[in-house]
């Protein structure tokens, strides 16, 4: 095990899969020259060319629909975008041409892409880049959509995901890439997508989230242990599939639960999960599940603004205490 | 007198071909009106010369790409009419099993790409396909059709662009209908088609594309000049639709006179501008036309029977393919519906 | 009253904005010329010149931009999609642009624009044109969405999203264009945003829905009368803003309830109302929530297996029985 | 000795202006260095003369739109700069209360559109700007600025073909600086910018951006043809960004070298180019200059030290815009949190 960043992590698995496997291309703005707007790719063009780390125009909506071409054909492109902001331009690529192709040939055309790059808010970048996009990736069939939190996460779930034979959304986050984790150093430190990870064991209230914020999760359960309250954190990791065992077995066991994403409440992930646990474990229930989530509003840029409008520890142990009937 | 260089024998073959196209999508025809086939089907009579001459210069690892009115290029590069009219029908023995219909043939073996119903959709996909064929040294082409309306769709414009900068071996045909849907073309631009590429530097080629000789030599010399790394081309490829956008809209109407359409069938059927051709040029009798309409007919015919007797898809079709395999981990589908075993 | 068709109701709501107001106008694929790809807007441009029902070229983002931009200089822009299977390429505007311009401005540009077009499965249209848009749309917040299932509540609902100050997605349906029913002839006859229309009364269970599956819900509740069980069907007409009184009443009510919509499942508008539901009427619930919604697939272009991915009547009973638990 | 036809005063005025821009964004970078700016940060300095040049030609009720590197053309339009300093902090006094920062300036009153995010997003927009112009028989014209990248962007095909249809009063504006990012425009394109509207009919200037006599001439006289009906227009600004990307991209690297920055701040820094020309022509002394550019310093504190003094924006401002109207039919926001009363 070594401690390494997110980002070393990431540009750990492009590195090997692409010397593992010669279809295996990474294509995206500023990725070669530039290292990658947030350095991810740094230092890949220099070890594979320019035919395999490749700088695209501003064209989201070409270059993702090249991908899928190119992964119709039987390469495996890596799509990077700059943000997953930009990428509602290429939406129609994802959804109407990759998540559709395997279905529309009923079989015979398969699109192994894998769509990646930064989801959701940074620090203070205002409401056209601080979306995020899980709900627009994980609608339609067709398509995967994976979300890692850690370094070790980052690199085994990239490493599956470019091995997938599906389009495989692949989200992370500009406050993650400087966080760091240990990291198996084994080549083939694969982590299968659909499985869940409890980040931290408890009994008296589940915390179910995804991407940047099971930190926040991990943080508002630290604050509660001081309280005598024990959550457990269960991080999705990958939101399709969706390992549904490990959120039941979880719920069965605290009966409280709290789901926590960054982006927006309506029809966000937590609304589908929530769905899913009052159907398949009503009984277990002892309370509502209750969400916490961005406020219902554009990302605004003033700090304090900014600060009201994102989720945070703070709110989670609310949450917390009030499916626990501990408010007072 | 000149067939544009190309050998008599291989005129007859193109006119084989268009006579095959006409009269399978005549017979599609007749199957929607019954009610054999359903929702959009989007007629290619009149334009046949359009898809037998830009295709039929390929060869079998070239591949082609289109939109929604692809079922004669689907013939072309080779699909059996059988499969074709059978996903149509919506059929087990269809291209996709049914599962597409006659905006989504794809046929991956003999490299029809589809089959997109997406506007401009298929311009980025045919790019990625150049792209792939560079990426390995190859020297195949990428055929990649679209109608006059695509050219407005910016994904049009950003592919390519990219073609250009990255030289893909890909020829953009815009199949210039003059409409899109009830819409003339020079009511949505200010220039002509052959104008659209010019900012990204791609050579650019003006085809009358009723005249199928003048089609497949064109095609022939470029397909050549891209295989060996000339990069992309572009060709305003100019024919013109006998029939409605669809079945469901009608021929001609306020954004197209009767007295049009008709003139331009009279003057500018690709099959009929052909024979003529082959006729003066002392290769083909009336009687050797007849008999290879025959043949043509009785192939679409074959094609709707063979389609007609085959099954509809099997009821676990339903949940096979949206992804290719299921995943042993994690659940993949959240309709709450009971799902055969394989898909549980 | 007279009984006109949806696709009447929709024709008098534009013309008689149009007449009310000269900054309306409308522009879409084959409005003018063509009287609309399903007719909606016939006769408009004889009436009001192509100066205010213009014809556009297959733009979808380009035009929907600049109705955008339109509408933040005062005009009051509605802009047809022929289906919204199409305006996924227009996203970014809508979600970008629309829906955060009065935000980012902070009050001081508003987008009075309405973004209609039939959205969800006709028949046998296959994958990329059977898809129901209401979670692309749905999700950010600064843009309303409505989904009216009669004549009379798509004139008066066109009406009030016309004369609405923000960006309003306006969801019609294909097989719901002849569609005849009971509309009032009043010129003023506007349906306020927000307001969920109760279309059946019943005390033993109820089924939440919206736009063209309102019909579906109503045929189950017929079959269910049969069998003694009597279903109430509410409309929520207006997903954004929603009506969440009048479904909670009802929730109060019958205690059981079904959420039946036309598309898919994960991250469906139901997942959101069910989330909704259980955290505000908890107690009120004698069994989970169900969920009637397309199989988890592209559609597929064959009878019989797009009548399997459809939700129907016969599933909604058997949802139904199952909350009842009646189910044997 | 030729001021491209300007009046003397009109170039100092020019000269002002230049100098308070480029005060101003110093500052900015300032303040950024002191963490009193947050996100990201794009400065002008190079380009003042492309936004001095096609700015100060309008009229007050002419419309002003670009990206995301816009503060000094707000500025041009004649937004306070204690009014853009403030956004720029976060600040109530912004001109989005503090809502929009750097990326969004909005000033309606003064019709500047923004300050847009998405890169090609603006033109759409510019167009239904031109749109509502025209369609109430206005005699303005709209200035749509963009970077030389987003013209790979679908959308500004997709804008400038409508804008050449219906003639729509817009001048698109590249501001050219030969790279997006760190990516120099001929790695992306095999053509140049001056090509980008040829497939719509849009005549097209060349101008050097570098000389704002140059450059506000020739934008006084396409206002002028807009205004009278000439429809859409194309410019390809050439111009130079003298700082990184934003404040957290490096001035140069891989993608150019230092040498080929500080040759163009020695050879075309528009204040410099400029001054030698007022000098020459016995316009301009030293001590004017420096008196001049003493203003433009205590006019970029003023600015500092009033947003300093701005307060940060009411928390209740949160959910104020997200909506005209609060509805008061059905529920708006849906994230279950407390909400001041004006928002329940
Ligand atoms: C993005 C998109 N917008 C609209 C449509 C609806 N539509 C289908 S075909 C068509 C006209 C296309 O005309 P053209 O490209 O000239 O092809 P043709 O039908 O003439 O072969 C339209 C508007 C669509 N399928 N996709
Ligand atoms: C659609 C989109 N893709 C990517 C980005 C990220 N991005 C911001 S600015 C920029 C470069 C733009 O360069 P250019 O258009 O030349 O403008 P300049 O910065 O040179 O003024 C990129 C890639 C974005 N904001 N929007
Ligand atoms: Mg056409
Ligand atoms: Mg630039």
């Amino acid at each position: 095990m070594a401690e390494i960043t997110y980002r070393e992590a990431l540009n750990q698995a492009l590195r090997e899969e692409m010397a593992r496997d010669e279809s295996v291309f990474l294509m995206g703005e500023e990725v070669a020259e530039y290292d990658g707007a947030y350095k991810v790719s740094k230092g890949l063009l220099a070890e594979f060319g320019e035919q395999r780390v490749v700088d695209s125009p501003i064209s989201e909506l070409g270059f993702a629909g090249l991908g899928v071409g190119a992964a119709m054909t039987g390469l495996r492109p890596v799509i990077e975008f700059m943000t997953f902001n930009f990428s509602i331009l290429a939406l129609d690529q994802v959804i109407n041409h990759a998540a559709k192709m395997l279905y529309m040939s009923d079989g015979q055309i398969s699109c192994p892409i894998v769509f990646r790059g930064p989801t959701g808010a940074a620090l203070q970048l205002s409401a056209q880049h601080s979306q995020a996009c899980e709900t627009y990736y994980v609608h339609a069939p067709g398509i995967k959509l994976v979300t890692p939190a850690t370094p070790a996460d980052a690199k085994g779930l990239l490493k599956a995901a470019i091995r997938d034979n599906d389009p495989v959304a692949f989200m992370e986050g500009e406050l993650l890439y400087n966080f760091k984790g240990e990291v198996p150093e084994d080549d083939d430190f694969v982590i299968p997508l659909g499985v869940a990870d409890v980040k931290r064991e408890g009994e008296d209230v589940t915390v179910l989230t995804h991407g940047k914020m099971v930190h926040v999760a991990l943080q508002a359960a630290q604050k509660m242990e001081k309280d005598g309250i024990h959550a457990e954190v269960v991080d999705l990791r990958s939101l399709r599939p969706l390992d549904v065992d490990t959120i039941l077995a979880s719920v069965r066991k605290t009966n409280r639960v709290v789901y926590l994403e960054e982006g927006w409440s309506y029809v966000g992930v937590g609304a589908q999960i929530v769905s899913l646990i009052q159907e398949e474990a009503f009984d277990h229930l002892d309370a509502p599940v209750l969400r916490v989530t961005q406020a219902d509003v554009p990302m605004p840029y003033a700090k304090n603004l900014e600060q009201l409008a994102k989720p945070s520890a703070q709110r989670v142990v609310e949450a917390c205490e009030r499916v626990l009937y501990r408010t007072v | 007198m000149d067939l544009h260089g190309i050998r008599p024998e291989r005129a007859l073959e193109l006119m084989d071909a268009m006579l095959l196209y006409r009269r399978f999508e005549e017979k599609a025809e007749e199957a929607y009106a019954i009610g054999k086939i359903g929702g959009f089907c989007h007629l290619h009579i009149g334009q046949e010369a359009a898809a037998a001459g830009s295709i039929l210069p390929l060869r079998e690892d070239d591949y082609a790409i289109s939109a929604y009115r692809e079922h004669t290029q689907a013939l072309a590069k080779g699909v059996p009419p059988r499969a074709v009219m059978a996903e149509l029908f919506g059929r087990a023995d269809g291209t996709s099993g049914g599962k597409g219909g006659s905006m989504h043939i794809f046929d991956a073996g003999r490299r029809f790409m589809g089959g997109h119903g997406i506007v401009g959709g298929q311009v980025p996909l045919a790019a990625g396909m150049g792209w792939s064929i560079r990426y390995r040294g190859g020297d195949q082409v990428v055929v990649c059709f679209m109608g006059d309306a695509a050219v407005n769709q910016g994904a049009f414009h950003e592919a390519l662009n990219m073609s250009a900068v990255w030289d893909l071996p890909v020829i953009y045909v815009v199949e210039n209908n003059a409409y899109g849907m009830g819409t003339a073309f020079h009511r949505v631009s200010r220039t002509g088609i052959d104008e659209k590429a010019a900012a990204y530097g791609i050579p650019t080629r003006v085809l009358n594309g009723q005249d199928v000789l003048e089609t497949y030599a064109a095609f022939e010399e470029m397909a050549g000049t891209v295989r060996d790394g000339g990069g992309p081309l572009f060709v305003d490829l100019q024919t013109y639709r006998f029939k409605g956008h669809s079945m469901s809209d009608p021929v001609s109407g306020t954004y197209r006179s009767r007295e049009e359409v008709e003139g331009k069938i009279e003057s500018a059927d690709p099959i009929r501008v052909l024979a003529d051709r082959l006729r003066e040029a002392g290769h083909l009798t009336q009687e050797a036309l007849e008999a290879m309409d025959a043949r043509a007919r009785e192939a679409a015919q074959d094609a709707f029977d063979a389609a007609d007797a085959s099954p509809a898809p099997d009821p676990e079709a339903l949940y096979r393919n949206v992804y290719s395999e299921l995943n042993p981990d994690g659940r993949l589908f959240f309709d709450g519906l009971d799902r055969p075993d394989f898909a549980r």
